[in-house]
């Protein structure tokens, strides 16, 4: 019994940190209308990133927030401004501009082979204060660094939601998303916003990248996974949707960790992908997603 | 001087060239109508005085700034705005939000409240539908919301392209009379693109006429509307 | 011989009530006409006739049978097409194929679609424009192609939302002849238009809706005259302009 | 089909050309490893067609048909291990099954729009991978799991789709693509090719003209799946070992979207051209690259992506045919210009 | 002199590239040895030549790229693949084109059990590692007097692990043992905790493992975090023996028993002057994979001395032949290469090592077969709790 309550809880934790891994994902899609094929390998340069800072400085690994999200910003920021960019424009009248996937594919190859021509295919671990550090309740035990990260993922949820909702800059994307010439004619800067909205999916990333490495690992495709996984998350939660991709990560991590009590692990791989297109035979628009979206 | 003019103006879509040395200039305090038939080229003017569409040639000069290589968002700022031919409403949000959008730019922020509040007195219907989504409206009430943000960026100059698209007879009335409000209670030049000559000559000073991309005639309003030209063109008679 | 019956219809969306227990007749041959506020819900009573929505209760009757609730493609089967008050040509593809793609729904063969396409865009001076992509079109092209497209699926009833808005009045008299002439060879029309003189002139009968409502129903001479018709829809000015 | 013989001619001759010189190439080529290659560019342009009946015509994106071409090639094998079927039987099987499935998969996926669908057929062939890496057996038919298929070699023999010489595989799948390419020609110039198109682009209008949109594209997907799956089956013999990751994964999945992509979608050419231009560049700059910085060729593959679509966001389809017609007028206009020019020469 | 080709198909990209890279480097250090030492004599001094080529781990790939080794390089031998399900269709190629296809590592049995003539394995396959695993156990038990009752199996699901799996059951039958939990997980899994919540409420007392690289850190790391106690953990190198492991394990890893092909710690000649010298040349020491491609090299260049040819028939018969003795092969946990009608290396051992702290990094000491046992070192068994 005890075990069904611990595998419930480390469900909900990982997978909440799922869901942090694909808001970034989801963010991207909702105002660009592009899937960001590239997003694993950001998330990859971002762990790198605090590997490198957590290994060098030596400090709390959190502090790596600091310098990784706005590092990631800026990362998204120009990686759209001078190579997605030019893409978007030559596609300017079309909703989801396919071309674009194949660019951030590309982009995709080149970081994660950039990042083995630099780092070798070594699996690095940084070593931190937290790492290993669990908190202890009957027979039962978490990972401090997972529940930290949860926590971290409701505060930006939480934070997201507020900046598209009610934020002046947050309409302005939301608005750009709907109608870009429309938006422009309101003095909207369109490719500014697109800017910051990948900069902003980039240093959701970063986010995440800095929850993951106290207690993951590092190389230069740890990505791979991570993008399939919220490619169904965002899908499940409805593309667009902030809250959807979070909630979608715990259903995620919960059929993932108390599935797998019931049946072999390779098995919940499976029942997680079946869940996956019962969902999108009842509500494709997902359990979030706007009906005009799909 | 005037607010905007307009010199030898030669614009299209990539390779197609659509106005032809336009020259054209609206004095400060003015409504002025574009008319023409359908093609003329009338959208595409204001497209390319409001940036969207770049100028191959010819220059376009707002409050003495020539402003044909800036870029769209950034001739808002300054003050001349251009409410859009069918609507372009942000679908998926609100009436309210439609409008906040719309004193988007940092001169309208200012005024928010005020500006607000003159919409919906303006279209009351706007008022009671403040929280519904811009997509399930009605297509008069959408034109009432592109227009109300239109007034909520605060323009000098506000280039209308047929408001009175699609209107119900009372409300069409109703369009015209609040342009004409909105020129003289907040001091806006106006540029009005209709197909709907009587009224919008009945409330413009001067109109100048398009055909095939070029301007065929102009003149005060009154004197446009006995011209045997336009009375066989447009107004079938 | 009555066409198309709607009986009672009501549309309600979360706490609107956009149609509410309209009826509506139309005779084979005849030409209707809808007028009414915006937002008076004309636009949802033609997309619950043709059903792109379900009506929430009533019943719309097609040539006997009932048709409330089927889907789109069905009822353009049975012979109703419709066009839409916001265009939506199919815009990366040539004029011509756009209405080729309306005159299969009678044919499998490519030589009589094609036929029967040029015949329409003849009919309706789009003949010349017939290789352009429709994305190059203006608006008052646009809704001419939208008529074409339909036409071009030889329906008995043809529902037309608004396609004269924005042409000038002299290009209003031009398209009247074309839809006198489209209902002479036999297809009975639904049309929704606030330019009252295409009303007047194509209307065998009217009727006037408010807030989802039929507030009036007749001759168009007779519906233009109730008090309560210029109150809500027409404004004193039109009457005075008139007379 | 009077649509056929309604081409001018000289289209008709350029055409015949082509094919002509397609079907001589093992007369010149005599190194299997360059035969090899040619196989797989075929191979890769006739799965890219395939796709191209939903991927380029039903206007969704689908990124998870490697799923179909493991269902082909899992199929015949299965059925030619475990009964002795001969290939060529078990691909008609293979196709069954892979349309059912298509049907299945369809039936709520089709309905989706854009990025769901691409998403939802990640998750499709993802789904299926993952079923097979756990399955031993089906009934009497042995699927092994991860360690997959294993074909025993035997003398060449057309029975059991086996050869020595890569001569005949190189024959089967030309032809292959090319009856694909025509069933691409005619659907394109048919009622079901415009239904789709207009499906694709705006499916309210669609429907309003009478067209049952999900239906048709319910259509290209079985076609589509049909042909994937026999694909499949030729893989399996060519290969004659194939597993899970193979067959099944998404990095197939990926590349025939892509070189679908590259080439131009939607279009008859460009699943070849796409296979012409990305199979080459795949294999060249992983031979000259590979061992002298792991990842380079990997990053060089992915500058190319990003540079054609960055220039021909259309596809390689759009220059190459402004360059054929342009060589065309070169070419038919040479007898009237030959006096001229020399003249002035 | 001429140069004689060898054409080398392994994973230089993607997610084996790893320890593609390992064997890359220890083929070009052994090939200019033997350069350097005058080539193969027996041709007038021809000097060897590496052909490589990235697999991807794709067997598409990998044909395709055999077939170009053979038909456009023209190399005289080949070697490879490192990944079985690319070794398996290219040994298919190798046999087709009668080309000699030395396969230093790929472990499933049925490479060699095909009948074909052109392949030559110098590892242990399978089922020589799963027997080597339960007979390590029963020594264990009688040396250390504890008993053993429930035994678990966690393992990768692709071919390598569940080929071993199978093997396990059969083992644990055989010998009487409870298996208390069988448990497959994809080896991409971002998260093992699910399957470590199962393993800590099996009640196993022995734990078999068989893991890549980064599953290995996530479940040795989580079973140290969730307090998973057992008394042995054995697990099938691969994973657990790739250099990454210990570092990104660190203490997590201590006691784990695992078993390899080979170890640096092995008492053999001259195998610490070629671990120093290989380690100062790229960073990182010598492992079972790498030593086996170093040796392939020695093992060709031995048979192109006696087959004095570079005809395959000659090269074939000459490596049916073999009997390779010490020398620089010498490194190897046993003393000769010799094969046997399959084509295997039918000496080809396996060694099981410890993994202890020592100092601030952690070590992995030989165990077992007892007589190569380090001196001095008592293995730790059962482990103590955590
Ligand atoms: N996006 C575009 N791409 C190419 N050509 C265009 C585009 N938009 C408009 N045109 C062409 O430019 C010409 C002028 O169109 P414009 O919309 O300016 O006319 P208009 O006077 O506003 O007419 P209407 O009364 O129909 O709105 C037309 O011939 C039209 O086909
Ligand atoms: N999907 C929807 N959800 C919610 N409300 C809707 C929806 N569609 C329409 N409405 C509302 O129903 C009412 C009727 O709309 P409808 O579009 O039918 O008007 P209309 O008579 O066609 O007006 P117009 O002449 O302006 O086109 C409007 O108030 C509109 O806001
Ligand atoms: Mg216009
Ligand atoms: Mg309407």
């Amino acid at each position: 019994m005890i075990g069904y309550v611990e595998s419930v809880i480390n469900g909900i934790l990982m997978g909440s940190i799922y869901g942090l891994t694909a808001v970034g994902l989801t963010l991207i899609f909702g105002v660009m209308k592009v899937i960001n094929f590239a997003h694993g390998s950001i998330l990859m340069v971002g762990m790198f990133a605090a590997y490198w800072f957590v290994t060098l400085t030596g400090v709390n690994p959190y502090l790596a927030l600091f310098v990784v999200v706005p590092f990631l910003y800026f990362f998204g920021f120009y990686l759209q401004k001078f190579v997605i960019k030019p893409i978007f424009e030559a596609e300017k009248d079309i909703r989801e501009p396919i071309t674009v996937i194949i660019v951030t594919t590309g982009i995709w190859y080149v970081l994660d082979n950039l990042a083995l021509l630099l780092f070798g295919a070594e699996f690095r671990v940084a070593k931190t204060v937290v790492s290993g550090q669990m908190l202890e309740i009957f027979d039962m035990y978490f990972l401090w660094s997972k529940i930290i990260g949860a926590g971290v993922t409701l505060l930006l949820g939480i934070y997201l939601y507020w900046f598209l909702r009610h934020s002046r800059m947050g309409k302005a994307v939301r608005a750009t998303s709907l109608d870009r010439e429309a938006a422009t004619l309101m003095g909207i800067k369109q490719t500014r916003i697109y800017n910051i909205v990948f900069g902003l999916g980039c240093a959701c990333c970063g986010v995440a990248a800095c929850v993951l490495v106290p207690f993951y690992y590092v190389y230069p495709t740890v990505g791979v996974p991570f993008d399939i996984k919220a490619f169904v998350i965002v899908v499940l939660g409805g593309l667009g949707s902030v809250p959807g991709a979070i909630l979608g990560g715990i259903i995620i991590g919960l059929i993932e960790t108390v599935g797998a009590q019931f049946m072999a692990a390779t098995w919940t791989e499976m029942l997680i992908y079946v869940f996956f297109l019962f969902v999108l035979f009842v509500k494709p628009s997902g359990l979030f997603g706007l009906k005009q979206d799909y | 001087m005037s607010l905007l003019s307009i010199d030898k103006l030669n614009a299209g879509y990539g390779e197609i060239q659509v106005l032809f040395d336009v020259s054209l200039h609206i004095n400060e305090g003015e409504i002025v109508s574009i008319v023409g038939g359908n093609g003329a080229g009338k959208s595409s003017l204001l497209k390319a005085i409001s940036g969207l569409i770049k100028p191959m040639s010819g220059s376009v000069s707002f409050r003495g700034e020539n402003v044909s290589r800036v870029p769209a968002d950034e001739i808002v700022t300054r003050g001349l705005v251009h409410v859009p031919e069918g609507r372009r409403l942000f679908s998926l949000m609100t009436v309210y939000e439609n409008l906040e959008m719309g004193a988007y730019n940092r001169n309208a922020k200012a005024n928010f409240k005020r500006n607000l509040e003159e919409v919906y007195a303006l279209f009351p219907r706007l008022a009671e539908r403040q929280k519904q989504l811009a997509c399930t409206l009605s297509g008069g009430e959408q034109q009432m919301v592109a227009i109300g943000r239109g007034i909520m960026a605060q323009p000098k100059l506000m280039m209308l392209d047929e408001p009175s698209l699609g209107l119900a007879p009372v409300l069409k009335k109703d369009i015209f009379a609040a342009v004409k409000r909105i020129a003289i209670d907040y001091e806006t030049t106006i540029v009005l693109v209709e197909q709907d000559l009587v009224n919008s000559l009945a409330i413009s000073d001067r109109a100048y006429v398009m055909e095939q991309g070029q301007v065929v005639l102009e003149g005060e309003s009154q004197m446009l509307l006995t011209d045997p030209h336009v009375k066989a063109a447009y107004l079938g008679v | 011989m009555v066409l198309l019956e709607v009986n009672k219809a009501v549309k309600q969306f979360s706490g609107l009530t956009a149609v509410n227990n309209v009826d509506l007749e139309v005779q084979e041959g005849q030409i209707v006409g809808i007028i009414g506020p915006n937002g008076a819900g004309k636009t949802t009573l033609f997309n619950c006739i043709a059903g792109a929505l379900p009506p929430t209760s009533g019943s719309i009757k097609f040539l006997g049978k009932e048709i409330a609730g089927r889907k789109p493609y069905d009822i353009c089967k049975l012979g109703i097409t419709r066009t839409f008050q916001v265009v939506k040509p199919f815009v990366t593809k040539t004029v011509l194929y756009n209405t080729v793609v309306g005159a299969f729904a009678n044919t499998n063969r490519m030589d009589e679609a094609e036929a029967k396409s040029l015949e329409v865009l003849r009919m309706l001076d789009l003949y010349d424009k017939r290789d352009i992509q429709a994305k190059n079109l203006t608006l008052p092209e646009r809704k001419r192609l939208e008529l074409a497209r339909a036409l071009a699926t030889e329906p008995k009833l043809l529902l037309l939302d608004e396609v004269m808005a924005g042409l000038r009045p002299s290009e209003v008299s031009e398209m009247l002849p074309i839809i006198r002439k489209i209902n002479s060879v036999g297809v009975s029309i639904v049309i929704v238009e606030h330019i009252m003189q295409a009303i007047m002139n194509l209307s065998d009968r009217v009727y006037v809706i408010n807030f989802g409502k039929k507030i009036a129903e007749g001759d168009p001479h007779e519906v233009v005259a109730d008090p309560e018709v210029i109150k809500a829809y027409l404004g004193d000015e039109y009457v005075a302009t008139q007379h | 089909m009077k649509f056929l013989l309604n081409q001018k001619p000289s289209n008709i001759g350029i055409a015949i050309g082509i094919i002509a010189l397609l079907f001589a190439v093992p007369m010149f080529v005599s190194s299997p490893s360059v035969m090899q290659i040619l196989i797989l560019i075929i191979f890769y342009a006739y799965l890219t067609s395939c796709w191209n009946f939903v991927g380029g015509f039903a206007g969704v994106l689908p990124l998870g048909h490697s799923a179909f071409v493991g269902i082909g090639a899992y199929t015949s094998t299965t059925l030619y291990l475990t009964y002795g079927l001969s290939p060529w039987i078990g691909m008609f099987a293979g196709g069954i099954v892979a349309a059912l499935m298509g049907i299945l998969i369809g039936l709520p996926t089709l309905k989706l729009r854009g990025a769901y669908f691409a998403l939802a057929t990640i998750a499709f062939g993802e789904g299926l991978r993952v079923f097979v890496e756990n399955v031993e057996k089906i009934g009497p038919l042995e699927i092994r799991g991860p360690k997959g298929l294993l074909i025993n070699l035997t003398e060449s023999s057309f029975a059991h789709f086996q050869f020595m010489s890569k001569v005949p595989y190189y024959y089967i799948i030309l032809v292959m693509l090319l009856l694909v390419l025509l069933l691409t020609y005619i659907m394109m110039n048919s009622k079901i090719g415009y239904y789709l198109a207009a499906g694709g682009e705006e499916k309210d209008a669609a429907e309003a003209l009478g067209i049952k949109v999900s239906r048709y594209k319910l259509i290209a997907m079985i076609i589509s799946c049909f042909l994937t799956a026999l694909g499949g089956t030729f893989y399996a013999q060519l290969m004659l070992y194939f597993y899970p990751k193979s067959v099944l994964g998404l990095e197939l999945s990926y590349e025939i979207a892509f070189i679908a992509l590259i080439g131009g979608r939607g279009t008859i050419l460009g699943p070849v051209l796409g296979a012409l231009l990305l199979r080459p560049v795949n294999e060249l700059t992983r031979i000259y690259l590979s061992d002298s910085l792991p990842g380079l060729h990997l990053i060089i593959f992915g500058l190319v992506l990003i540079i054609v679509m960055r220039y021909q966001p259309r596809g390689l389809v759009e220059p190459v045919s402004r360059w054929i017609g342009m060589l065309k007028d070169r070419f038919s206009s040479k007898p009237a210009v030959k006096s001229g020019e020399a003249v002035t020469d | 002199a001429e140069t004689i080709k060898i054409g080398n198909i392994i994973p230089l990209s993607g997610p084996s590239a790893s320890v593609g890279i390992q064997g890359k480097n220890a083929r070009e250090m052994a090939v200019e040895e033997i350069n350097a030492a005058g080539g193969i004599k027996s041709l007038g001094g021809a000097k060897l030549q590496l052909v490589f080529s990235d697999s991807k781990s794709d067997p598409t790939t990998g044909v395709t790229e055999a077939e170009r080794l053979i038909n456009s390089e023209k190399v005289h031998v080949l070697t490879g693949a490192w990944n079985s399900a690319v070794t398996y269709p290219v040994t298919q190629t190798a046999e087709r084109y009668g080309m000699p296809f030395i396969v230093p590592v790929s472990v499933r049995d049925t490479i060699t059990e095909r009948g074909f003539k052109n392949v030559f394995r110098i590892a242990a396959k399978d089922s020589w590692w799963t027997r080597d695993q339960f007979k390590f156990l029963d020594d264990m038990k009688k040396e250390f007097g504890v008993d053993v009752k429930n035994v678990a199996f966690v393992y990768e699901n692709g071919d390598w692990g569940v080929g071993f799996a199978e093997k396990w059951r059969e083992m644990a039958k055989e010998r009487g043992y409870k298996v208390v939990l069988d448990e497959p997980y994809p080896s991409t899994a971002s998260d093992l905790t699910p399957v470590v919540i199962k393993l800590k409420r099996s009640k196993a007392d022995v734990v078999f493992m068989t893991s890549n690289a980064a599953d290995a850190i996530l479940l040795t790391n989580t079973m140290a975090e969730m307090k998973v106690n057992v008394k042995a953990i054995i697990t099938s190198g691969g994973g657990h023996a790739d250099p990454s492991f210990l570092k990104a394990a660190g203490k997590n890893a201590e006691y784990i028993f695992d078993l390899v092909e080979w170890e640096a710690d092995l008492n053999r000649p001259g195998l610490k002057e070629t671990n120093e010298k290989f380690t100062k040349k790229y960073g990182y020491s010598l492992a079972g994979e790498s030593v086996d491609a170093y040796a392939s090299m020695y093992l060709i260049k031995d048979v192109l001395e006696r087959a004095g040819s570079t005809k395959p028939e000659a090269v074939r018969k000459a490596l049916i032949e073999t009997n390779l003795c010490g020398g620089t092969v010498g490194l190897l946990a046993y003393d000769c290469i010799q094969f046997d009608q399959s084509g295997q290396n039918k000496n080809a051992s396996l060694v099981i090592v410890q993994i202890r702290q020592k100092g601030k990094d952690m070590e992995r000491i030989t165990v077992w077969p007892k007589n190569v046992r380090r001196a001095g070192y008592t293995p730790v068994f059962p482990q103590p709790n955590k």
